[in-house]
């Protein structure tokens, strides 16, 4: 019998290989199939503006979770790499000729634009070989806007990654702030166009790019994470001292972590700048930063899979679902206080409430896998008929007690809300052990 | 007794402003011994072990591992008035290596307040210590190369075997924390030896044991130093595992060395028993 | 405990997915159909205040004239306001949502840089925008689906340089806020034509969120300049006036259209700060127009609020009222409330609002040749007309 | 002397605003001092003290309504602390920090719905708006209470702190929190008048600051509150002279920078400040060494 269940329970490698690939194969001509269909006239066109910010966001997010959750460093920076990626793609994507409109004020410092370049040298704007060069112009682009980022990354890594835990939240902070403020700067305005906004490159109209660009990152940093090296980091966040003590070299892990994140927010900025078809250094503040560590944390520090989730259910609730909390109108009538602004304030709220009450988020640390989907469903029938078996009573007995139940619930609140107090004092206890644990060396000096 | 030394602890101070915390100690030990290191709470045991792993840098001495110094530090700036010991002057360089480098070099230690990877399973605890002698590239790893495939399975195997030999095999995929107190000491134990180390330094291996799982810990031990060839370290409060597998033993009292010899010696010197009993006057 | 909370939660989402379902009924039988106009304005950020003032306009000309007779058949006309939040990544997402809520026409924003950022969503949607007060040049530039009704920044900094030189001004302090087309558009444009007059300019920048203007007022101050020119959000304007009183600032301020709104005249008021504006309607241009909209706003109190709380024009808001009108005839003469119709009817549509003609010219520009130039009067917080200015070509 | 009058009124402005900083920033570095937690809300609070403010005021006279934006925003502070950081005492500090975000975030979403995104302008306190002449450079009255006031209220903290029993508690508390459990502290207590003192400093600030910038926005915490955060770092957190020299050093550097015409950089210098001073001394001007154990 255990034996049967344990043959049972895992599939074999293979079957995994093609499940993974006819799922993605599936979503992707699913994508397709809607995107022929849909007119952007349709209340359904915002599904594709879900799809797309959403699977920028993931992309973001899930680099963010590789600082935060796999590696245990709180850094606060990710606005501004971001915004180092969508400069460093949108500066060099803009036609030649478009450029003296978009620098107005400006003479224009680069004067080439390289999918432009591609799709001349390639057989020129309207063939076959001139659109491949204008993909292959934007690819090229997009990992050059990795790299600027992850290089620039790498020189804010060498004094801020030497800080602990809040000391690197603040300073990475502050270097996304000074990242915004130079990219602003009039001085630099022929190349970046001062705090004007960057538009008329080439943007993507179709969701598969973005889906399909953010599945492979994500599968490389998923790659990344399951081998030795993130084990590596996973040892650092779970214990740096322990780490140090295996020969885990701790600044060398930290900076790769922070390098490779900071490479994939970069194409991730990228990808935003063309979904957004303008940038502009405004909108990568802090605030940013703080919705996108939000996500993280709905999702699961630590959860690949949750990053992604919470990802697109953010977005979609932001941009979509929620929306109507602002027309004004509750179950047909007319509501005074769904005016514009109360989505944001209910949208607070049930952040909050995850924060406080699913501080594990939707995934906790795990991830997604075809055995727990199989498992899931193959006893989903048994878990219904009990659960339905079991109800009636359940119910009966739920009313039977509740008279009581609400009776007691008024007798004791007093003397709970002043017993409270004194239950958190006996609860700080153990707090205290979380609280120092991977600050200081010196406490276990004795 | 020409054994070959794999350590050598010379002179080493340890202040921390102006409390002293290791003072003045030196030690040995050589290929294929286990020695013990005890004294009473507080004595600078661990604090030595810190020392010696580059956890913190030396106010004063060296310490040397076959021969090679790693570390070497003298009174500096604002230490020098703080400064206590007696070998002012007889230090010159300075030598910190970062924990992870000495590791590399073949020193693996256990923890007191056992430190196991919370998050990772125990297969995975292991696996972790086998990293540093990775030789692939990160995008050699990532990108699953021939090269590290083969390392991986490797890293495995070899894994796989500490477990076996620890009786976690069963265990490999439960969460570290998930482990029964006496299996994470053991688990600590099989992840320091992933490190193919040539010293190991135990912090109370035996804290918490009972005689009986005393009594197989220290089989365990020599086994270890049998198997892996190498020299064990340690710091006992158990008398009966130090007294029973340790072939000599120095006594800290107050951070300073007060007594060293073999067991016997020990048991009988007056001053360690004034240090674990105290004096009627 | 945790159980019961993610139920409840689950429960309100379920409802509230109902709430959604259960919203979007109820087509009043009477008309042949609804015609939907996008209101793409900022309800929130720096330009809100400005941005409700000029919905405002569109409301009320909706309220004047909620139906439209599209080939014999009466239409109700529904607007659909999005909020882009003074947000150029905000406003992209607002603008697909508009598009995607079925609208004819979409009218805005106030603030060119939205304007600007979302100009590709309607672009490759086929949806035809028209921008109120948007006066940046790159709104309509290259942008086929893009019209405006206002006159451009190159138009207003020009009117703005010669006023100030014809009026003995020789060095000015410009101060526009970093990221902001509107602003700094305009300050670039007055730059040109008062250093083509032979004028010296001091160049500075705020950022964003600043509320500090301190600094920036006392540095037009050391510079020694002749006026203070700062075309930027209602929001700063307030604080400017406010910082400029407290530390004595000297010299005139002058300002772009953003700044013809009663929330600047009431900070103005009691104080001896001079302002000098540029715009495109002057209240009492317009009687029928004015008491009718004052009644209007007398009467609704969300309106009143949206205006600053009492009932002083800013032109934006007929700007406003005359869009609704021009959007209006587009859709008359397209015949019909799909996109495509309107905008190819758009191009030849010619109205006589109240604030002038609308003739669309080159790249979808309205054809206008006159601003007002208005000066707030420090006692009574309110508006006086100055001057009609045009620039000879 | 020209040069004086030149840069006096910079100088005046940075005074006046380190000083309203100061009062923001006592409260960060004393919940980080205790709870070892960026309270990322305390700004935003700061900003709620001031809207509470516009919407008192226009139902009562000045008088009632500033004692009374005191009294709630100390209520909100404790609210705060007893919904959103009590019940992760046990949890990771992330956690905790988080939870501050998330109140930051909804605190921020609240005041733009009840303002419906429209900047507000705060009441106008006569006394502290009219315009001074200081030296031949006109400034508002505020900029000269404000030094004042924070050097008076700084002193009685810290007398609060040195000599009665609640303050030796409290600096028992942020030398080891676990100690000070033993020894019978009730922590709560502790953390509880931790936030009130913080909440009523914030609100005292926001008084000065917003007479100062009238002008209030959903935003206008964020800015103050993260630059009174750096201010706190800059000091050496947990060090209430600290906190309030760091936060006038940032306070005049930013408007000398002004002054210097770069003004598009003076947000982002107090950045630079920041980091220069972690690479430098980590633990900020008067940071002990060993922060981290406490």
């Amino acid at each position: 019998m255990t034996e049967e269940r344990l043959t049972a329970r895992c599939l074999s490698k293979k079957t995994k290989y093609i499940l993974s690939a006819a799922a993605i194969i599936a979503v992707l001509a699913l994508v397709w199939v809607l995107e022929q269909n849909i007119p952007p006239t349709s209340s359904w066109s915002m599904l594709f503006t879900v799809i797309k910010k959403g699977a920028i966001y993931s992309l973001v997010v899930v680099s963010m979770n590789l600082l935060n959750g796999f590696t245990g460093l709180f850094s606060l920076g990710q606005a501004g790499f971001m915004l180092i990626g969508a400069y460093a793609y949108a500066i060099f994507a803009i036609p030649v000729e478009a450029k003296d409109s978009v620098y107005q004020y400006y003479e224009p410092l680069i004067g080439f634009s390289v999918p432009e370049m591609l799709t001349n040298a390639m057989g020129g704007a309207g063939t076959v070989g001139g659109t491949l060069g204008e993909y292959l112009g934007v690819i090229i682009l997009m990992l050059f806007a990795g790299l600027v980022t992850a290089g620039i990354a790498f020189l804010i890594g060498l004094p801020v990654l030497r800080l602990k835990s809040d000391y690197l939240a603040i300073a990475s902070l502050g270097f996304a702030e000074i990242i915004r403020t130079i990219f602003q700067w009039d001085g630099l305005g022929s190349v970046t166009n001062g705090s004007n906004l960057l538009r008329k490159f080439p943007t993507f109209s179709s969701s598969l790019f973005p889906l399909i660009v953010s599945g492979l990152c994500i599968a490389i940093i998923v790659l990344l994470i399951n081998s030795s090296y993130g084990r590596a980091f996973k040892a650092i966040r779970d214990d740096e001292i322990a780490a140090e003590a295996m020969g885990v070299n701790l600044f060398k892990h930290k900076q790769l972590s922070f390098v490779i994140s900071s490479f994939f927010t970069g194409i991730g900025g990228a990808m935003l700048a063309m979904f957004q078809a303008t940038v502009n250094a405004t909108p990568f503040t802090s605030n940013m930063t703080y919705e996108l560590l939000l996500i993280v944390v709905i999702g699961g520090i630590g959860s690949v899979t949750g990053s992604v989730i919470g990802s697109f259910l953010f977005i979609a609730c932001s941009e979509w679902w929620l929306r109507f909390l602002d027309e004004g109108q509750f179950l047909g009538m007319d509501a005074d206080f769904m005016r514009p602004g109360f989505r944001k304030v209910v949208f607070a709220l049930i952040i909050i409430c995850i924060v406080l009450f699913y501080s594990r988020g939707i995934m906790g640390t795990r991830e997604f896998s075809w055995d727990g989907v199989f498992n899931f469903f193959r006893t989903l029938p048994t878990r219904l008929v009990a659960f339905f078996k079991a109800l009636p009573g359940r119910l009966v007995a739920f009313f039977k007690a509740l008279p009581g139940r609400i009776v007691k619930f008024f007798k004791t609140l007093p003397s709970r809300i002043s017993g409270k107090v004194k239950k958190l004092t006996g609860k700080t206890k153990n707090s205290k052990n979380n609280h120092i644990n991977n600050t200081d060396k010196r406490e276990e000096a004795q | 007794m020409s054994k070959e030394n794999v350590l050598r602890v010379s002179d080493i101070t340890m202040q921390f402003g102006g409390v002293v915390a290791v003072d003045d100690l030196s030690l040995e030990v050589n290929k294929g011994e286990i020695i013990g290191l005890i004294g009473p709470n507080g004595a600078g045991k661990t604090t030595a072990f810190n020392v010696i792993t580059g956890v913190y840098a030396p106010t004063n001495g060296a310490v040397a591992l076959n021969g090679e110094v790693i570390v070497e530090n003298h009174p500096q700036g604002k230490m020098k008035n703080l400064y206590k010991g007696k070998n002012d002057g007889k230090y010159k360089d300075v030598k910190v290596l970062t924990p992870d480098k000495i590791t590399k070099l073949g020193v693996a230690r256990t923890f007191q307040n056992i430190r196991l990877y919370k998050g990772m399973t125990v297969f995975e605890n292991v696996l972790v210590a086998m990293h540093m002698n990775l030789e692939s590239g990160i995008f050699g790893a990532t990108f699953r190369s021939g090269k590290a495939k083969r390392e991986e399975a490797q890293m495995r195997e070899d894994a796989m075997n500490l477990l076996r030999m620890f009786d976690l095999e069963k265990n490999k995929d439960d969460l570290a924390t998930s482990l029964p107190y006496g299996k994470q000491r053991h688990l600590e134990i099989a992840r320091a030896l992933a490190t193919k180390p040539k010293l190991l330094l135990l912090d109370e291996p035996a804290a918490g044991m009972n005689p009986q799982e005393s009594a197989e810990l220290m089989r365990l031990v020599e086994r270890i130093r049998d198997e892996f060839d190498l020299s064990v370290l340690m710091i006992e409060h158990h008398m009966q595992v130090v007294m029973g597998i340790c072939e000599r033993i120095y006594v800290l009292d107050y951070g300073a060395l007060i007594a060293q010899g073999n067991p016997e010696e020990i048991q009988n010197n007056p001053r360690v028993i004034e240090a674990y009993l105290g004096v009627d006057d | 405990m945790k159980k019961k909370v993610a139920l409840l939660l689950a429960l309100v989402m379920v409802f509230s997915m109902f709430a959604v379902g259960c919203g979007g009924g109820g087509d009043d039988a009477e008309y042949a159909g609804t015609v939907k106009i996008g209101v793409f304005e900022p309800a929130s950020g720096d330009n809100g205040p400005g941005g409700k003032q000029e919905a405002l306009g569109v409301q009320y000309a909706n309220y004047v004239q909620p139906t439209v007779e599209i080939g014999g058949e009466t239409y109700k006309v529904e607007l659909v306001e999005a909020d882009n939040e003074s947000d150029n990544g905000k406003a992209v997402t607002a603008a697909t949502n508009l598009v995607s809520s079925g609208v004819s026409i979409v009218l805005g924003s106030y603030g060119s840089a939205v304007s600007i950022a979302a100009g590709d969503v309607f672009k490759d949607a086929g949806m035809p925008a028209m921008g109120i007060t948007c006066t940046n040049p790159q709104v309509t530039k290259g942008n086929d689906v893009y019209f405006r009704i206002c006159f451009l920044d190159p138009f207003q900094g020009t009117v703005l340089a010669n006023y100030a030189w014809d009026n003995g001004m020789r060095k000015a302090y410009c101060l526009s806020k970093l990221g902001d087309d509107y602003s700094v558009g305009l300050a670039n444009f007055f730059m040109q034509a008062f250093k083509a007059k032979g004028g010296a300019v001091v160049y500075e920048q705020f950022p964003d969120k600043n509320s500090d203007f301190t600094g920036y007022v006392a540095n037009a101050k050391k510079q020694g300049c002749d006026v203070f020119f700062s075309p930027v959000s209602i929001e700063a304007a307030v604080l400017i006036i406010d910082q400029a009183q407290a530390q004595k600032l000297g010299m005139p301020i002058l300002a772009g259209d953003t700044w013809d709104s009663n929330k600047v005249a009431e900070a103005a008021k009691g104080t001896d700060v001079e302002i000098i504006v540029t715009t495109f309607y002057q209240e009492g241009g317009n009687a029928q127009f004015d008491e009718g909209i004052k009644a209007w706003m007398e009467e609704d109190s969300t309106a009143l609020k949206n205006n600053g709380g009492n009932t002083d024009l800013a032109a934006v808001t007929a700007m406003g009222y005359d869009a609704y009108f021009v959007a209006l005839e587009a859709i008359k003469a397209a015949g019909s409330t799909d996109p495509a119709d309107v905008l190819a009817a758009l191009p030849n549509v010619e109205y006589d609002g109240v604030c002038g003609k609308v003739v669309f010219g080159e790249n979808g520009d309205a054809v206008r040749d006159v601003a007002y130039v208005k000066k707030c009067n420090n006692e009574t917080g309110k508006w006086e007309f100055l001057a009609e200015q045009r620039v000879e070509e | 002397m020209e040069l004086l009058s030149k840069w006096l009124p910079y100088i005046l402005a940075g005074i006046s605003v380190g000083g309203q900083y100061a009062l923001i920033a006592i409260g960060y570095t004393m919940v980080y001092g205790i709870l070892r937690l960026i309270n990322f809300a305390h700004g935003d609070m700061f900003m709620i003290a001031g809207l509470m403010a516009v919407y008192l005021a226009t139902a009562l006279p000045l008088y009632i309504t500033l004692p009374l934006v005191l009294v709630l925003t100390v209520m909100l502070g404790c609210t705060i602390e007893v919904v959103a950081y009590r019940p992760l005492r046990t949890a990771p500090r992330m956690s905790i920090m988080i939870s501050a975000i998330g109140v930051s975030y909804f605190l921020q979403n609240l005041a733009l719905y009840a303002t419906g995104g429209l900047a507000q302008t705060y009441p106008k306190i006569e006394w502290l708006a009219r315009t001074v002449n200081v030296f031949g450079a006109s400034t508002k009255m505020v900029t000269l209470v404000t030094p004042v006031l924070v050097i008076v209220l700084v002193v009685a903290l810290v007398m609060l702190i040195k000599y009665t029993k609640i303050g030796m508690a409290m600096r028992a508390v942020s030398r080891d929190f676990e100690t000070s459990q033993l020894m019978g502290i009730d922590i709560n207590r502790v953390i509880t008048v931790t936030f009130v003192i913080g909440s009523f400093l914030a609100a005292i600030g926001s008084i000065l600051y917003f007479t100062n910038y009238t002008g209030i926005m959903p935003t206008s915490g964020g800015m103050p509150g993260l630059k009174a955060f750096v201010a706190a770092v800059f000091g050496g957190i947990g060090s209430i002279p600290g906190a309030v020299i760091g936060a006038f050093v940032i306070g005049i550097c930013e408007n000398l920078i002004k002054g210097a015409n770069l003004t598009t950089f003076s947000d982002a210098f107090t950045f630079v400040l920041l980091i220069i001073i972690l690479m430098v001394k980590p633990t900020g001007l008067f940071g002990e060494k060993n922060i981290d154990k406490v």
